[in-house]
């Protein structure tokens, strides 16, 4: 459920980095208090494992992220919430830059989707207290299953508010909704049982390994509150978000990038496809938002002219002049990387 | 993932060890001015088009000037395309809307958002990639570290990214040695692939085990020195500043769309 | 079927990363011959014995063994009748158990299971290892990876046996076994080492590489008692070889 | 600081899976001795080296590594003094290039750069690997790894030299190379190794390991040459002893 940049405007972008940089400090700094020498080169590996199962993935059509094994779950269970948080990140940064692979202003969202959930939600409340502590018996499968999908689910639902949010992509939110979500169910249930197949094997194989995970402290009573909080608190804006997405486009304004970017579109609605005819009346509304840049408005008058506000009756002149500059600065841009690179052999 | 992709994450370490202009600037330079770029080209209306043309300069500018292979980049970015196509194959079909003609021909909203969302998906695409391709992981972590991530993630990373090749080394030879002691490759059972899989992590598990006692042998603490120690230069804050100057002017003003206008304009 | 027959034709080679590693490499052992390839450290020898099954492509040259020459249609067939041992035993142990990993070629060559069984515990006692074979390999200590490696390869009753130093990491005790094993192994075998001790008791011709290149080729007692040969190409002349008279 | 000295008293260790490795290991090593560590495979010197830098904790028993104990507090500072190479050299290169793996222990030390700069360079020639500098280590022939290992030790400076199979892969040459090396260096030194001809020419002292427990301890040419001991634990008598009358 990688999420690209292409579907995610800076707003949403940026708080969920801000989101996602406090829980990584935060979780520094509990894994730095207990930082055994078993915990380093276990993150590491299992980072990287988890990092290739991960690339074993599928698209999802038209959502802008796919659907593969999250590997929190297990991270969380052999090296604890805070190690396996850090963990998660880490793939998912490395995964962004090197394999292009999500990202990165969505690089906040992804980590909070696929580490938070299970690291701090599906382990503490729902994987122990099922499985107890034990390893490889039917209780310990059934709480993988369960705290699994529950953990996809939350996460695969935090996608849908997070690319809706930044309303870029044209589907509907309940399309969108019935397109993750099951998915994601029959995930969480493959994931469930790989995780508690590994589980088992390196707790009969290698029973030392799951050493350090219990050197680790686990989610604590005092901080349930605040994690609670901040999963009801990420509800309500979510469901709010979504609502408004839904029912009222101009909802979407809260997002800060189109505060005062607001124009009305104006009968198009002849041009639906008799086969889609039920999904467009959900996108009617889409249109009518973001013709304009809030930039825009803050440029000099003069310069408005030119700018995309004035796309809905745009003149052909207009889209000529935009095709053959960007083409022609297309071809500029490559004439100065070439002459950049001749002064570089000249030297 | 085939074997070939994997070996490519090496040819990025290469890279990544080349000494020109470009790596030599401060790897924090380098992820502020990328940071910035991204968030200036995503900022962008969903129909644009033209005005981000002009953000391609950047890493252009950035390939020319470490020396990085142009084909490497763009085989990484083909390679990520099918998903941003399947990103943005729905708004054609959903986004009816004509906002825009040329001569006959209408042009619907969905087709510009389409093309809208493959711009930017290759421009953040190469942003990204030249920024590691430029930079290396090593002097990346370095530079993170010294923006206030905490060590102990920085760690993880130069970790993570490390033991990926002791991972794919194992599978490899694992897959070797199977290969050539099976004579019907395809014979092979499920079973034995299952305990291949459980037993390359073990077997990874014990050798990270044996690296990270390596490193620890060798005085390793934790901290992350670099061999080259850089420290912000003048070199660096032109670079950042001058990029974010003309992200933002590139952002206020359609360059692209004004130039069309004066030889367009001129033209007709 | 004879494949006892190893022809090597201008072997060319050069990594991914554009490190030639072979320049032009020629030779051919018949039946039963025993070859040793020797050479300073990376002269290429592990480079080419990997291309004897297939596992690297040449660049140009090309690789005859017996009649079929070696290319992407005949390396299944060409592997299953080279038996190689790998330089590094972790290359070549990959199963959950010893036993497993020792009946692993058997079991895809298709053989039924008693004869499996019996293939297995009579490669381990070869090489001294039967105690071992519920253990996991990768828990081995050096010289037990390396003797359970050896009986991998044995146990698929190779044609040809194509060996990356075998003696590596073996115990006195252990070397001498192979010495002893590899004495009465009747067929081609190809083994490259730094042991030359080993040679000398072994092989029959040399095959002395530099620099990816054949630079000498013969007779294995003349060749190793050749002084100067063996210092111009990071050799040594054997101990065993001292009381004659040098070359 | 004298790290010099280093004790082990009744060391016992046991792998996680239940193997019992070492049953009761003392010996004493003194100032600038060159301690040789024989014995079969698997017979626990691999295990016991991991002990000598804390890499492995021992089940029961102690070490110490001059004036200090070595416990999980002093494991720091006892692996600065501590220099180790192990017997798989894939386990000590880690760095992506050559120069920046054997840089890697005195950048750590803290030494500045023009230091460090000298030391690599003056490490990787006296291993002969000058010319891979900028090469990925795990690109490299088995050979060229493990003198590339011998270097990244080199290059600490350390006080105390603990060394697995440090000959094996090397060519003749390179084996020269590092007896003259080893050798030149004053301080103590602990060499676990089958290269008995290699102990002949650079240990005093031999210390005989078999199935985890000392089984022999004295002057290194006595007892090498004692060869109903040798076949005992799965050695032999060196060659270059020949010809010295049998113990
Ligand atoms: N994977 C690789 N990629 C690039 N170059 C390699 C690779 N493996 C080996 N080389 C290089 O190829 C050359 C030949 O290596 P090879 O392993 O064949 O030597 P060798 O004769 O087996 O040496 P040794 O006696 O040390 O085992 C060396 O220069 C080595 O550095
Ligand atoms: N990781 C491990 N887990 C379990 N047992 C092990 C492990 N490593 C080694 N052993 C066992 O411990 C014993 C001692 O092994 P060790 O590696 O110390 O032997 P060694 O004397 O170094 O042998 P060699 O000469 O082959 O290197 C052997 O029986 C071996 O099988
Ligand atoms: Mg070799
Ligand atoms: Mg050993």
């Amino acid at each position: 459920m990688h999420m690209a940049d292409a579907l995610i405007n800076p707003a949403v972008g940026g708080t969920m980095w801000l989101v996602t940089a406090g829980l990584i400090a935060y979780c520094a700094r509990k894994v730095k208090q207990t930082m055994n020498d078993r915990l380093v080169p276990m993150m590491g590996v299992l980072g990287a494992f988890i990092f290739a199962a991960m690339m074993i993935n599928f698209s999802i059509p038209g959502t802008g992220s796919s659907g593969h094994l999250g590997g929190g779950l297990i991270l969380t269970i052999l090296l604890g919430p805070y190690a396996a948080f850090l963990v998660i990140s880490s793939v998912l940064v490395v995964q962004a830059f090197f394999f292009a692979d999500g990202g990165l202003l969505a690089l906040g969202c992804n980590i909070f989707n696929l580490g938070f959930f299970p690291a701090f939600i599906a382990y503490p409340f729902i994987y122990r207290v099922i499985a107890r502590d034990e390893y490889g018996t039917l209780r310990a499968w059934i709480a993988a299953i369960v705290a699994a999908v529950v953990g996809l689910q939350l996460g695969a639902f935090g996608v849908v508010l997070e690319t809706k949010a930044s309303g870029i992509s044209e589907l509907p939110f309940s399309a969108f909704v019935l397109l993750m979500q099951p998915i994601h169910l029959a995930i969480g249930i493959v994931e469930g049982l790989a995780t508690a197949a590994v589980v088992a094997f390196v707790a009969h194989a290698r029973p030392e390994a799951l050493f350090p995970a219990q050197a680790v402290v686990e989610p604590r009573n005092s901080m349930r509150p605040v994690l609670i909080g901040l999963l009801i608190a990420t509800v309500i804006v979510g469901g709010a978000a979504s609502w408004f997405a839904s029912t009222h486009p101009d909802g979407l304004e809260w997002s800060i990038a189109k505060v005062s970017g607001k124009e009305e579109v104006s009968g198009t609605e002849d041009n639906l496809h008799k086969g889609l005819g039920q999904l467009q009346e959900k996108t009617a509304f889409l249109p009518d938002y973001g013709f304009k840049s809030t930039e825009t408005e803050a440029a000099p008058a003069e310069q408005t002219a030119a700018e995309p506000e004035q796309w809905p009756t745009i003149s052909a002149g207009t889209s000529v002049s935009g095709i053959v500059g960007g083409l022609i600065t297309l071809g500029l841009t490559v004439l100065i990387g070439f002459a950049l690179k001749a002064r570089r052999a000249g030297v | 993932m085939g074997l070939g992709q994997w070996l490519e994450i090496g040819r990025m370490d290469e890279l990544g060890r080349l000494d020109t202009p470009a790596h030599r600037l401060d790897a924090r330079a380098k992820v502020i001015t990328t940071i910035v770029f991204i968030v200036v080209v995503m900022s962008f209306p969903r129909y644009e088009v033209s005005a981000l043309t002009p953000f391609f300069l950047y890493p252009f500018a950035l390939i020319a000037l470490g020396r990085i292979p142009p084909g490497y980049i763009l085989r990484k970015i083909l390679l990520a395309a099918p998903f941003a196509l399947v990103v943005g194959m729905f708004n054609p079909l959903l986004d009816h809307q004509v906002i825009a003609s040329v001569g006959v021909w209408s042009i619907s909203g969905g087709w510009l958002s389409f093309a809208s969302i493959m711009l930017r998906f290759v421009l953040t695409v190469s942003a990204a990639l030249t920024l590691i391709a430029c930079t290396g992981i090593y002097r990346l972590g370095a530079g993170l570290e010294r923006m206030c991530m905490p060590r102990v993630f920085v760690v993880q990373l130069l970790f993570l990214y490390r033991y990926l090749f002791v991972i794919v080394d194992e599978g490899a030879r694992m897959m070797r040695s199977l290969e050539l002691r099976s004579a019907r490759p395809s014979s092979l059972r499920l079973r034995v692939y299952g305990s291949l899989v459980g037993h390359l992590l073990l077997r990874s598990m014990a050798r990270a085990d044996r690296v990270y006692r390596a490193m620890a042998a060798r005085g390793f603490d934790g901290k992350i020195r670099a061999l080259h120690r850089a420290s912000f230069q003048w070199t660096d804050w032109a670079f950042t500043g001058g990029w974010t100057a003309f992200f933002a002017i590139a952002r206020m003003w359609n360059l692209a769309d004004a130039l069309g206008r004066i030889l367009a304009g001129g033209g007709s | 079927m004879s494949h006892h027959l190893v022809e090597v034709r201008d072997l060319h080679f050069a990594y991914p990363d554009g490190t030639d590693a072979l320049k032009g490499v020629s030779f051919r052992i018949t039946h039963g011959e025993s070859v040793a390839l020797v050479g300073a450290n990376g002269a290429g020898k592990s480079t080419l014995l990997l291309h004897l099954n297939g596992y690297l492509t040449p660049t140009r040259g090309e690789i005859r063994i017996g009649e079929t020459p070696l290319i992407r249609e005949t390396a299944a067939a060409v592997r299953r009748a080279v038996g190689m041992v790998f330089q590094d035993p972790d290359d070549q142990l990959f199963m959950p158990t010893v036993f497993e990993d020792v009946a692993f070629g058997p079991l895809n060559a298709g053989l039924p299971p008693d004869e499996i069984e019996h293939r297995v515990v009579s490669a381990l006692e070869r090489v001294g290892m039967a105690h071992l074979r519920d253990r996991p390999p990768y828990k081995l200590s050096a010289g037990e990876k390396r003797a359970v490696a050896i009986a991998t390869v044995l146990a698929m009753a190779p044609d040809v046996l194509v060996m990356d130093e075998p003696s590596s990491h073996l115990d006195p005790r252990g070397r001498r076994r192979l010495i002893e094993l590899l004495k009465s192994f009747k067929h081609t075998k190809i083994i490259a080492t730094h042991d030359l001790e080993l040679v000398v008791e072994l092989c029959s011709r040399v095959i002395v590489l530099d620099d990816g290149r054949v630079v000498a080729e013969g007779q294995a007692v003349e060749l190793l008692n050749d002084e100067t040969l063996m210092l111009a190409h990071g050799l040594e002349r054997p101990h065993s070889l001292r009381h004659l008279h040098p070359h």
